[in-house]
């Protein structure tokens, strides 16, 4: 029977960090990723307030985001199609913590991230997206919701056009 | 085809920017810890023995990577090396030049696995040779680190 | 071992300096669909499939999560081997050896064009304490190398040279092929220099592109295709990873690589009973190291036989008849996988221009790059 | 695909380093901690292994660029065929199934299978290393935390099936009771449902204890052909079945409700280990929990209970170490800890000395003769199973 003294490791508590030595490194990680055909289609239909999908012929799913191959059937896709800024949450959460697990401000607003499935897609088509304009403990599942985007001179061409998904 | 469609025209060519925003701490580890400090407080080049090969570690490790033994024996090892080989340098990593060419040389020591790679000082590029003793020299103020080692021809 | 396993099908999307037109989910489908096509097969027909990748040439966490869609293989198994092509195809063959699985896809690709820090991503595989801080450009690595190999070989940078002269050349015949140029010795010596002794010539260029390689035992391969390459033998190691206590200026990792494959392949005079080969070039002095390494001549004979032309298309041992990295482009994990490619054409007789007469029998070696002592090889044949 | 001829494969021994916060060894170090004590273990030295697989999740942790070539030494790979697998969290299942290829081939022997990580590196915090799990042109934008991920998940299953947060927290207390007997836990103790309701919520439904920690630590076993096996050991256990399954990365698309992946990679297990009945034929099972709700929903993907029964047979007290299927009676990633990699072959290994005997306080009772070990990994995407037989 294993002890804890028979397993090798050496704990550090955070104060011990400053007993040993330690080295400090920033990488310089940037990338310029090409956006290809379809999500370059995609991001410039965003800048116009709309969201585009592609249609499958085979299996007449359509989908979003856009892409050029079909990934269930193994063929080019066919139609692109524009989809609505309508949807349904299929699931949320309250997040009170940002990306880097750091905790938001006392009296700042949780982020309100949901898996939207948008109207005009195949069902079950859902996107990431955060909602607003709502009070977090009235957030259902399965609640309609509906784009509210940056004015047209604010808009980019990516996701975040969309400021976020409102009740309606 | 295996697309139906493809970008026709240049100015359709998109590209979306972006990063991993991280950084790292690193700790030297519980070989890494005792060989730097031993720099660091004791001006002592240090390396750790591998009983079972019968080879001495520069710089000390905490196992043998060839037999995996665990390296308990620590020795003070000679600061009188050689190049092994070198390379004259441009450029950092980011490719901004240096303002002068770095000489970077692998130093070994005689009857000493491995060796110290550092930037040998004091010299000019072109008086460089493979097989050159080398000197190995400790900074005055030390951090605990591999800048605490200088490379001086001998 | 009784059962074997061979190359059904190859298909890629590249090789260009530079790929603005497609995302990488879109070069890669291209290329499965072509090695499909290629194999007879449909993603229905593959039991597993394996991307070689790694994270920070990607620029994702995890990249292996990116690999499924566009290769069909949504739902089925699928896994990621960070190595080189060949390390994966290596475990490809693996798996069919099990009997557990008869087809199995291999996928590797790079969009080193959407790097825009690609020598400091290299840099960041330093050691982060002992070799990190010198802040030094990773090139330093390969010239420390390449130093000790000329120096125990006697070997110099106009022979060096010539391999970057050949290559590129080679690359002229090839349309796949990025960066073939006529070029002289002297445009290397002169080019910019790097870190004594690598020019920037010296140096293979980075390039896009995608391959996809459909693996089949021999029990289901006669039924998809008439023209399958076989795996004659495989091998691949690690030497020391530091800096500090590798064999500079000695490719240990190819040697060991290349015992297990030709004792795989019950080959023994390496030599006489390869025709070819497709070997790491990503710098000028890679190409002759390896080759001794290799056991294809001795160690310090490899700068006879640029110097005699043997290593030329039409010499006696064909050597990067692709271009290799320098004439086609570096592909980073990849990299492998073009070298597997060209085996195939040629094996097949169609290679075009660059045709090797009597490619029965071919070698890929694979090297993973600064700082790496990671190796892998393939010996694919006719018969 | 069939069972056909394949080379029987054994687990011989079996290495663990403490799972720490923060370590002072690096990720080399670590790895040569465990790798050596799973040598020892069963009286092999390094010589006498042929070839070594190495699992650790994103180069992000340790930040090392191609960090399996910067561990490679630790891992004993020296002058060794080596090759470093990857399927995100579920790579510590992976990698023995990566050595199962090794030998089941025929190409070797003896296997080293080491799994490593070293979150602890990574900075403002490991989760950090999250963010770029994301598409880097639709999500990343969004600024999107692991965390969401996994709130959305949860609340999806519980929505489905009525569940509380009060049912899904059992499990938790279950997980870090049992740990209290594991020699390698972090963050073992005696909690209260009313415990993990009341600590921080991170991103309702999930709060601070239904989250396993960022952890060093790593993990090492020893696979070996039948004829080895035999040789070394009178205990040795089987690797029966192994599967591994990857779903859409479109992970927004599909419904987050059910592991499917989960399914079809312990269909693949289960058909090569020849079983029928899973929740009958399977002992004691070590299914993947980096959060308490995921241990319910891969139950049920490993048909361990019915979809939407993993709750009510967890309050049953089925799952404890002295109930009718002992699920993570290691103490799991939420009690042990949750060095990824390291965490499923930490699994591996539990129902390897559960299997023998050997798990000292942690034995469950009823000589179990059949286990399994599953992780999960990717955008909600991965299951990797390995069924394990004495």
């Amino acid at each position: 029977m294993l002890t804890k003294k028979d397993l090798p490791g050496t704990p550090l508590k955070s104060g011990d960090l400053e007993k040993v030595l330690t080295l400090k490194f920033k990488p310089n990680l940037k990338y310029d990723w090409d956006n290809g055909v379809a999500i370059a289609r995609y991001l410039e239909e965003l800048k116009n307030g709309k969201i585009i999908g592609k249609k499958c012929n085979k299996c007449n799913r359509i989908m979003i985001p856009p892409r050029m191959f079909c990934e269930l059937c193994f063929r080019p896709t066919d139609d692109w199609v524009y989809v609505k800024d309508t949807g349904k949450v299929n699931t949320f959460s309250i997040s009170y913590v940002h990306w880097d697990a750091s905790r938001i401000k006392e009296g700042e607003p949780p982020y309100l991230p949901a898996v939207i499935e948008i109207d005009g897609a195949s069902k079950g088509m859902g996107i990431l997206h955060l909602l607003g304009e709502v009070i977090p403990d009235e957030i259902k599942i399965g609640m309609k919701v509906k784009a509210v985007w940056k004015p047209d001179n604010e808009r980019t061409g990516a996701i975040t056009d969309i400021k976020y998904f409102k009740p309606y | 085809m295996a697309l139906k469609e493809r970008i026709e025209h240049n100015f359709d060519l998109t590209s979306w920017k972006g990063e991993i925003p991280i950084h790292y701490l690193y700790t030297y580890g519980v070989a890494g810890e005792k060989f730097f400090k031993e720099i660091k407080d004791n001006a002592r080049l240090m390396g750790t023995k591998c009983p079972e090969c019968d080879i001495i570690y520069l710089p000390a490790r905490m196992y043998c990577e060839r037999c995996f033994a665990k390296l308990e024996e620590w020795l003070e090892v000679s600061t009188k090396g050689y190049i092994y080989s070198y390379t004259v340098s441009y450029a950092c990593p980011d490719g901004s030049l240096h303002k002068e060419p770095h000489v970077i040389a692998f130093v070994k020591i005689e009857g000493i696995e491995g060796g110290i790679v550092n930037i040998l000082k004091d010299v000019n590029p072109k008086d460089v040779k493979i097989g050159m003793p080398v000197k190995i020299e400790f900074e005055k103020e030390r951090k605990g680190g591999i800048f605490d080692i200088k490379l001086i021809p001998a | 071992m009784t059962k074997k396993v061979a190359i059904a099908g190859v298909g890629y999307s590249g090789f260009r300096s530079v790929s603005p037109d497609v995302s990488y989910r879109e070069m890669i489908f291209e290329a499965a669909v072509k090695a499909y096509m290629d194999a007879g097969v449909e993603p229905k027909d593959i039991d597993s499939f394996i991307t070689a990748t790694e994270d920070f040439i990607e620029g994702y966490s995890i990249a292996d999560e990116y690999t499924p869609d566009q290769l069909g293989a949504v739902l089925k198994s699928v896994h990621t081997v960070t190595g080189d092509f060949i390390h994966a195809l290596n475990v490809g063959c693996m798996m069919i050896l099990t009997n557990a699985f008869n087809v199995v896809a291999i996928e590797s690709h790079c969009k080193a064009s959407n790097l825009v820090t690609p020598t400091e991503i290299v840099s960041f595989g330093l050691d982060p304490v002992l070799n990190r801080p010198l802040n030094e450009t990773p090139y330093f690595v390969a010239g420390l190398d390449m130093n000790r190999y000329m120096y125990e070989t006697g070997t110099t940078k106009e022979h060096c040279a010539k391999v970057v002269v050949k290559n590129k050349a080679n690359a002229l015949l090839n349309p796949y092929a990025a960066y073939g140029a006529k070029i002289e010795v002297s445009d290397v010596l002169d080019s910019q220099q790097v870190s004594y002794p690598l020019n920037k010539l010296d140096i293979s260029p980075h390039a896009d592109g995608a391959v996809v390689v459909v693996l089949a035992s021999d029990e289901v391969v006669n039924s998809l295709t008439n023209k399958p390459v076989w795996i004659k033998g495989m091998g691949w190691c690690n030497d020391a990873p530091s800096l500090e206590t590798r064999e500079w200026g000695d490719a240990v990792y190819a040697r060991l690589s290349a015992e297990m494959a030709y004792k795989m392949a019950k080959i023994s005079c390496p030599r006489k009973e390869i025709d070819f080969v497709e070997i790491n070039d990503e710098f000028s002095y890679k190409e002759l190291q390896h080759l001794e390494a290799l056991k294809l001549c001795q160690k310090g004979e490899a700068k006879d036989l640029i110097n005699t032309g043997c290593t030329s298309i039409n010499g006696c041992l064909p050597v990067n008849p692709s271009g290799g990295s320098l004439g086609v482009g570096h592909l980073f994990e990849a990299s492998g996988a073009q070298k597997v490619l060209e085996l195939v054409l040629q094996i097949r007789g169609t290679a075009g221009e660059r045709q090797i007469k009597n490619a029965n029998t071919g070698l890929a070696l694979a090297w993973r790059g600064i700082p790496s002592t990671s190796g892998a090889v393939v010996i694919l044949g006719k018969e | 695909m069939g069972k056909t001829g394949l080379r029987k494969v054994a687990i011989v021994g079996a290495g663990i380093t403490k799972f720490m916060r923060r370590s002072l060894e690096t990720g080399k170090e670590l790895s040569y901690e465990a790798s050596r004590m799973a040598l020892d273990s069963c009286g092999l030295r390094l010589k006498d292994i042929d070839c070594v697989t190495l699992g650790t999740a994103p180069d992000a942790f340790d930040g090392v660029h191609m960090k399996g070539e910067y561990l490679s030494d630790g891992a004993g790979a020296w002058r060794k065929p080596y090759v470093r697998n990857y399927v995100g969290g579920g790579t510590g299942v992976f990698a023995p199934i990566h050595g199962w290829f090794h030998i089941a081939s025929g190409m070797f022997d003896t296997c080293l299978v080491v799994c490593e990580e070293k979150m602890s590196s990574c900075h403002p915090h490991p989760q950090g290393a999250f963010l770029t799990i994301f598409d880097h042109t639709t999500e990343q934008p969004l600024y999107p935390t692991l965390i969401w991920i996994f709130a959305l998940e949860m609340n999806r299953y519980m929505q489905t099936y009525g569940l509380t947060k009060k049912d899904i927290a059992l499990v938790s207390v279950k997980n870090k009771h049992n740990a209290l007997d594991h020699p390698a836990a972090q963050i073992a103790q005696e909690i209260t449902v009313e415990d993990v309701l009341n600590s921080e919520t991170l991103a309702w439904p999930v709060n601070r204890l239904d989250i396993s920690p960022a952890s060093d630590g790593a993990a090492a076993i020893i696979l070996a052909s039948e004829d080895v096996a035999k040789r070394l050991t009178d205990k040795p256990v089987w690797i029966d079945g192994v599967g591994f399954n990857l779903d859409t990365a479109y992970w927004a698309t599909k419904d987050l409700y059910y592991p499917r992946y989960v399914e079809k990679a312990a269909r693949m297990a289960y058909d090569m280990a020849g079983i029928k009945e899973p929740h009958k034929e399977i002992n004691i099972a070590e299914p993947y929990d980096p959060f308490d709700y995921k241990e319910l929903h891969h139950m049920e993907g490993l048909m361990l209970c019915p979809r939407g029964k993993a709750a009510e047979f967890t309050a049953s007290g089925a799952t404890q170490r002295t109930g009718s299927m002992p699920i993570c009676p290691s103490g799991g990633a939420l009690g042990v800890g949750n060095p990824i990699a390291a965490t499923g072959l930490m699994k591996i290994m539990e129902i390897f000395w559960q299997l023998r005997g050997e798990a000292g306080k942690r034995q469950v009772p009823g000589d179990p003769r059949v286990g399994l070990a599953q992780a999960w990994g990717d955008l909600m995407q991965v299951g990797t199973v390995v069924v394990m037989r004495r």
